[in-house]
């Protein structure tokens, strides 16, 4: 029982991570378009930040946790307006291998800048140790991503479905120039989303790193379970890409638990159940037909 | 060229000598190996111009770096088109066990010199060791023998492994769960892990759940560090369990920090700062690359060092007569101690170390994160030919 | 936010080349390229050229031909290349027979999981075949007793009648391996320039349409897969004879991107495009490696970016596209 | 012309769709005979084209039946109705933007048969029709526009295209969705003619907003509000209908 | 209000557009006939400015229109309903009618929109594209009203619409027009056209032509 409580807990810090990233990738694939593959390579790239800013400036985790997303928001603000908007109006697919190459660079350089054996990165004082709650043990760290992660990601649904902005940056995607021609200067949201779902990225990078190696590559087998996530959640659905990813974090802990062998295998094949008895995802819609 | 004094031209084929580094420039074992082993290997040959001068059997000496992109695939069309085309008399350092096997039979195929430094595989001096390969610094065996033996017999009776799901990971364990049987204590559980991970909560919660007094890791490179900063989040530490590393690079200490490793326990195959001569060495070494050496690097000298001491006792650049050179010599350098070449399976056999990682406190100055707790002798090091037949 | 059905290739991939003498000028060059390549180039390099070239042709048929973008090729270039390499070690046929073996399991392959993934399209095909790839891959690596996990499988013989000079020379086993790859791509021509080529074109354009012309759009999809995968088969078992070894690699998803970069940076649609690619990225890579740059994927990455931004038409395409236009 | 007691060709008993709780088609008896010209018609949203799609199988009802020719067909996916002989052209225009007219109507004629799939064979197999095909396009007063990519025409014409496919699958059944619509007085004439021409011997159900097209050609009007039949005859005794009048024509075409 | 000048536009290396001359006042509702293909949506686009024209003058309010990206052109009174009317499918039916700023006092508020199509407030939850294509005519023409638009382009929007609603529709133009809105036509439908319209211009083939409109079209 203790063992069930535990795996629970620590699937849903797992899946704090994947929950904050998918969001990123499905806020930006709901209102461009496009299926970012840099995802991962952006989660990458925000903790590498933040272990650059430590190691550099002494910048603590709470510091980074603003500074990083900030950061991070305008590197996607440049990589929107460089590379990504000159292919918003054709096929998915283009972004998709655009942002494929975008990796490879992203991922390279940052080998070649900062090695391959991964940077350090301490975690603050205030969050060491943990609680040991009738023989759980919850570490505070992990608590405080889950903590992190929900908040922010209830905040971004209600900005995408209450308000006005949400609306028209969901407009302005689906057809730009007509948003154009009704009035809405469409240049101005598309970019700021990107940068936005980018930063969303960075931070959940910027979380795990007093938790995980990070290393060039740490995203790269992150960006694809991310892809799975997004999928079981439904593409461009925002509630769809949370649920998942902490659906997802508690199925890898289980399935470590219980079936390591297979556990990397069972996301995938959750996946491909969900594709055959789903197509559109858990909370995706129905492509229409005719 | 046409030999200066000293050099008798015709036995070399091109007239030259072709040292050809392989291995990954630009991937995870970068900086273990990578570019500094190519500085490493033209080190040995400066020392090597510098130690014979005219009396050197062979003027020109080229130094050739390939990258192989830890892509196995690429490291065989690269050894062979070195070996064919590229005039290499010898292939130098290959990690990931995958290439080196790979370079392996074509160095066998070729009958020219494959020198392993940076796998790690028994293969290569086992089953499918062959009559030109050599396997230099390391090997599973030695990892698991030194650190297994050692731990149990210092107090670590109940272990619990947690192993990557791989042939290394796999190989590793067995190894490792010989050598703590036979030193009297038991391995509990060993649990497989996917690879790569990146989330180890999980496991470690199993792995504690039995209260063991040592969990071994069989992990390397980005998968150790993820491991390891779950495991000092995990509150096992503080329940008194300590952490057995099967197998650690200086360069991964130097990238998480010495407080995340601080204690614990792994073996090495040399270290810098180990005593005067080793110093000396890794200040050069410094000098010409701004870090300090991995024992990967010290292999690769090593290795490239015997080559040419090897050629200048045959006198030419001919395979058969270099590896009857270097077959069973013993040798003493800068690496090796108390080093045997052996001409049974090929095995570079040499003392190694137990090391344990500073506390922070502790560490006086750049790089300097270990602590020698035993010296593990040659012979006990490694283990006795087996299955090879050339 | 629905999905598209458009296709990768946008609208101006013609439906099929409509101009048959150009198309023998062109074959008739090829050819000669084809047979000159190992005296230029170093020949297990041209090997993996060519070989490279069916795979991306193979690839063209779904992405240039149909719409589907797969992002799991290397399923089927692995899995035949470890079956390829399973029947040469094991039973020590001519290699010929070994790799039409691979291409078969390929093709056995590919009916299951072409299954699934044809019910999706767009964006989602890429995705779910880039997943299928990945199980592949896991399975590969689990199953070490076969494939030999990470050392991958090795000393694969390159058995041929026993003729000595084919089996340990790579220069003559460039021209023995040669006629198998070079039927694959012809077989790649007939299909798309067939009707059943027509209907992938207009499945591509607009399924639903094609659908109430009365053809079964998933039917035709997966027999595209299907035969896609077969070539790719095809080329991988050439490829794993070549190199006498196979490795996880090309079970990997990076295998599958390396494709589609090469498909891209051709032309899609474009069949020539794949050739070029293939060419192009094979050789950079071969020249990368020894030229002292580290860092092949900055190049590979940057190439891919600079395509999909400047020359969506890719280098073929392109060029096609010019001549189209001249007058 | 007609049969005696002429065979039914569709019918559709307690037919109906619902989306999310709507209810777009709702419990629809249609009977349509062999040979006869049936116009469906109805204001928007009544579910016309829900029923059209229902009928070609590219929405599956809810509940209730559809036979064609007394075959069950109910729930088959469009391309086994379409082999059926049943053909529809769509409301949107929908064709392949890289082909040209030329080969859609290849592809159409196409469709009935297996070589779809020949892959082994030259394309050339399909221009074997040749002459048909240029009867389908000159009929469509396409000849001349033939061999241009259709992402290049009008609107108009791609509708005239939409036609000729339809005409291509040599349908027992054409379910033609606004055949008219967009275009200019002197097309929808002769679109009018077009029909009434390959009216003959099949049976043809259209929806459309011009009353004069529907006057023109319908034998039997069915129309549809909220997804139900509201009211069923000839033209002329719909025309009259008070409830069709309110509901759907108004004042304005009463007058 | 309008006037076009002189307006040419091409598709690449084809001529859509050769020199169109029109104008409309304001209050005054103005029809554009022509047969498929004559270029009639190119020239909405142009005006509105999607299409890049390549000579010519608009004046729109007696400001040059020339370089004026469309979303200042929306917001300085153009009201645009395209022929393929433009529903968001990820936006529900009220998303679709708030979309667009408010750019005049002319403006319907919401609540005048639902009295006057029921049907849209009804489904006013349901995602854009899933009402009919009547019903997604129908948005489309609400939406723009809902702006307050000084100026209507309408690209047939009676096609596929019911006579009912056509008639609707009629009454609406007429309401425009009394505010002192000025509406731009495009139409094939000459017998609705005809009860709306003040003048008629006819285009063929890229140009208007003299002539009596309903003589053309051989009614
Ligand atoms: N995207 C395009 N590329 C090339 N040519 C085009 C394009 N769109 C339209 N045309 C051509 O421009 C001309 C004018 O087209 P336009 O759509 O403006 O006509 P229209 O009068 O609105 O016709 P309809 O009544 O069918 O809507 C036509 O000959 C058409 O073929
Ligand atoms: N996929 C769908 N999801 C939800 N509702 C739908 C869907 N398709 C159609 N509807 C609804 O069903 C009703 C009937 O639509 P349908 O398109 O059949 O009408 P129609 O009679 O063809 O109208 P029109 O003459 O305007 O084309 C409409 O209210 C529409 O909103
Ligand atoms: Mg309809
Ligand atoms: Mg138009």
């Amino acid at each position: 029982m203790n063992a069930l409580l535990q795996y629970t807990v620590q699937g849903l810090a797992a899946g704090s991570f994947y929950a904050l990233a998918a969001l990123g990738l499905a806020i930006i694939f709901g209102v461009l378009g496009v299926v970012n593959f840099a995802h991962g390579a952006f989660y990458m790239l925000g903790a590498v930040t933040a272990a650059v800013l430590l190691d550099s400036f002494g910048l603590s985790l709470w510091w980074s946790l603003l500074v990083v997303p900030i950061l991070m928001f305008g590197f996607g603000v440049v990589v929107e307006r460089l590379l990504v908007q000159w292919l918003l109006r054709l096929d998915p697919l283009y972004n998709f291998l655009l942002t494929f190459g975008l990796t490879l660079v992203v991922v390279e350089l940052v080998k070649q800048r900062y090695g391959v054996s991964g940077l350090p990165y301490e975690l603050p004082g205030a969050l060491r140790g943990r609680a040991d709650v009738a023989g759980v043990v919850l570490p505070y760290y992990q608590l405080f991503v889950l903590l992190a992660s929900a908040v922010v990601c209830a905040l971004v649904w209600l900005v995408m479905t209450r308000t006005r902005v949400g609306m028209i940056v969901r407009a302005s995607t689906e057809k730009p120039e007509l948003a154009r021609a009704l009035g809405v200067d469409v240049g101005r949201w598309v970019t700021p989303v990107f940068g936005f779902g980018v930063a969303l990225a960075g931070l959940a990078g910027v979380l795990a790193a007093p938790f995980r190696a990070i290393t060039a590559e740490m995203g790269n087998s992150f960006a694809i379970i991310l892809f799975a996530v997004v999928v079981i959640g439904g593409l461009g659905s925002i509630v769809g890409a949370v649920v998942a990813g902490f659906l997802v974090g508690l199925v890898e802990a289980f399935g470590q638990a219980y079936a390591p062998t297979f556990a990397q295998i069972l996301i995938f094949v959750l996946m491909a159940v969900i594709i055959l008895v789903r197509p559109a995802g858990l909370f995706g819609r129905a492509e229409a037909t005719a | 060229g046409q030999g200066g004094p000293g050099s008798s031209g015709g036995d070399f084929t091109g007239d030259k000598l072709v040292l050809a580094v392989l291995n990954d420039q630009s991937g995870v074992y970068k900086d273990a190996s990578g570019p500094n082993s190519v500085k490493a290997v033209e080190m040995a040959v400066a020392d090597y111009r510098k130690k014979y001068g005219d009396k050197a059997v062979v003027d020109t000496i080229e130094v050739t770096s390939t990258d192989h992109q830890n892509k196995p695939d690429i490291a065989n069309t690269k050894a062979a088109e070195l070996y064919e085309r590229g005039g290499a008399d010898v292939i130098l350092d290959v990690p990931t066990s995958s290439a080196a096997l790979a370079v392996a039979t074509q160095a066998k195929n070729h009958k020219k010199l494959f020198l392993d430094v940076s796998a790690a595989t028994t293969a290569l001096t086992g089953a499918q060791c062959n009559k030109y390969t050599f396997q230099w610094a390391y090997n599973t065996y030695m990892l698991a023998h030194g650190t297994g033996t050692t731990v149990t017999k210092n107090g670590g009776k109940n272990w619990t492994i947690l192993y990557p799901d791989y042939e290394f990971g796999q190989n590793m364990t067995k190894s490792f769960t010989a050598a703590i049987t036979k030193a009297g204590g038991t391995v509990q559980n060993s649990i497989p892990t996917p690879f790569p991970n990146e989330n180890f909560a999980t496991f470690l919660t199993k792995a504690g759940s039995t209260n063991p007094d040592v969990i071994g890791t069989m992990h390397a490179g980005g998968d150790l560090i993820n491991l390891v900063k779950q495991f000092n989040d995990s509150g096992l530490k503080e329940k008194g369990i300590e952490l057995a590393v099967g197998l650690m690079l200086i360069t991964d200490i130097h990238s998480l920090g010495v407080d995340q490793f601080a204690g614990t326990m792994f073996t090495d195959a040399w270290y810098w700062n180990m005593d005067a001569e080793s110093r000396a060495w890794a200040d050069r070494f410094k000098a010409g690359t701004g870090a300090r050496p991995t024992f990967e690097h010290a292999g690769n000298y090593s290795a490239a060092l015997q080559y040419l001491e090897a050629v200048q006792a045959a006198g030419t650049d001919d395979a058969d007569a270099v590896v009857g050179e270097l077959e069973g010599k013993k040798v003493n350098d800068t690496f090796l101690r108390n080093g045997e070449i052996r001409a049974r399976d090929h095995s570079v056999v040499h003392d190694a170390y137990l090391v344990r990682v500073k506390k922070p406190a502790e560490v006086t100055e750049d790089w300097d994160y270990e602590e020698i707790v035993t010296t593990i002798p040659a012979a006990e090091a490694f283990a006795p030919p087996s299955g090879c037949s050339m | 936010m629905t999905v598209t059905e458009a296709p990768a290739a946008g609208t101006d991939a013609p439906a099929a080349g409509r101009h048959p003498r150009r198309r023998w000028i062109l074959l008739a060059a090829g050819l000669a390229a084809a047979l000159a390549l190992p005296w230029f180039v170093y020949p297990p390099v041209a090997m993996d050229i060519v070989a490279m070239a069916l795979f991306a042709i193979a690839l063209d048929i779904l992405l240039g031909y149909t719409g589907l973008l797969s992002f799991g090729h290397a399923a089927f270039w692995g899995s035949s290349a470890y079956v390829t390499g399973l029947i040469a070690t094991r039973a020590g046929v001519p290699f010929p027979v070994a790799v039409v073996g691979g291409a078969v399991f390929a093709m056995v392959l590919a009916l299951p999981l072409g299954y699934l993934s044809v019910r999706r399209s767009g964006i989602y095909f890429a995705m779910v075949t880039l997943a299928f790839a990945q199980m592949v891959y896991f399975v590969g690596y689990q199953w070490s007793d076969l494939t030999g996990g990470e050392n991958g499988l090795q000393g694969v013989p390159r058995a041929f009648f026993g003729i000595e000079l084919v089996e340990t020379n790579s220069f003559y086993f460039y021209y023995a391996a040669l006629p198998i790859l070079l039927l694959g791509m012809w077989a790649a021509w007939r299909i798309v320039h067939s009707p059943f080529g027509r209907v992938l074109v207009s499945i591509r354009d607009n399924s639903q349409r094609a659908r109430a012309l009365g053809y079964e759009v998933d039917r035709y999809k997966l027999v595209a897969f299907v035969l896609s995968a077969g070539l790719t088969g095809l080329a991988g078992g050439v490829f794993a004879i070549n190199h006498g070894f196979v490795a996880l690699t090309e079970l990997h998803w990076s295998t599958s991107g390396e494709v589609v970069l090469m498909t891209v940076l051709g032309g899609i649609g474009t069949l020539w495009g794949g050739i070029l690619g293939a060419f192009l990225v094979v050789m950079l890579a071969d020249y990368l490696a020894s030229s002292g740059f580290h860092g092949i994927d900055l190049v590979t990455g940057s190439v891919f970016v600079l395509v999909v931004l400047l020359f969506r038409r890719g280098i073929w395409g392109t060029v096609r596209h010019r001549w189209h236009n001249r007058r | 012309m007609r049969a005696m007691t002429p065979r039914v060709a569709v019918r559709t008993r307690g037919l109906t769709k619902e989306f999310r709780g709507f209810r777009a088609v709702d419990a629809v008896d249609l009977e349509v005979s062999e040979g006869s010209v049936h116009a469906l018609v109805g204001p928007n949203g009544a579910g016309k084209t829900t029923l059209f799609n229902l009928l070609t199988g590219f929405l599956p009802p809810t509940s209730g039946s559809i036979t064609v020719f007394d075959e069950d067909v109910t729930g088959r996916p469009p391309e086994r109705v379409a082999r059926r002989g049943v053909a529809r052209s769509f409301q949107i225009t929908s064709l392949f933007e890289t082909l040209t007219s030329r080969e859609h109507v290849e592809l159409a004629l196409a469709g009935r048969t297996r070589e779809g799939f020949r892959f082994w064979r030259s394309e050339k197999l399909l221009a074997r029709r040749r002459t048909r095909v240029d009867e389908l396009l000159d009929q469509v007063g396409l000849a001349a526009l033939a061999d241009k990519p259709v992402g290049l025409l009008a609107y108009g014409r791609k509708r005239a295209l939409e036609l000729s496919l339809v005409l291509a699958l040599e349908p027992r059944v054409m379910l033609l969705d606004e055949p008219t619509a967009g275009m200019g007085t002197e097309d929808v004439d002769r679109t009018i003619e077009l029909v009434r021409r390959i009216a003959t011997g099949r049976t043809v159900v259209f929806v459309d907003h011009n009353m004069h097209v529907v006057g023109s050609l319908a034998d039997r009007v069915t129309v549809l509000q909220q997804g139900r039949v509201l009211a069923e005859g000839g033209y002329d005794e719909v025309r009259a209908d008070v409830r069709v009048i309110t509901a759907y024509l108004g004042r304005a075409e009463h007058a | 209000m309008l006037e076009v000048t002189g307006l040419t536009a091409r598709y690449g290396q084809a001529q859509a557009l050769h020199g169109v001359d029109l104008r409309v006042g304001e209050g005054e509702v103005v029809t554009l006939a022509g047969r498929n293909g004559a270029g009639k949506t190119t020239l909405l686009r142009c005006l509105i400015g999607l299409h890049r024209q390549t000579g010519g003058r608009v004046e729109f309010r007696g400001r040059d229109l020339d370089g004026v990206p469309a979303h200042r052109r929306a917001r300085a009174g153009l009201g645009w309903v395209p022929d393929d009317r433009g529903i968001y499918a990820g936006l529900t039916v009220e998303e679709n009618l708030l979309l667009p700023p408010v750019v005049s006092e002319r403006a319907w508020p919401l609540e005048r929109v639902y009295e006057t199509f029921p049907a849209l407030a009804e489904r006013r939850r349901a995602p854009g594209t899933t009402l009919s294509g009547g019903e997604q005519q129908m948005l489309a023409l609400a939406r723009v009203l809902r702006t307050g638009a000084r100026l209507l382009l309408l690209d047939e929007p009676s096609e596929g619409l019911a006579p009912v609603i056509v008639a609707r529709i009629g009454a609406i133009i007429r309401e425009v027009k009394a505010t002192g809105a000025g509406v731009l036509l495009v139409e094939q439908n000459v017998t609705f056209a005809a009860t709306v319209a003040d003048r008629h211009y006819l285009l063929s083939q890229g140009r208007i032509v003299e002539g009596d409109l309903l003589e053309h079209l051989g009614l």
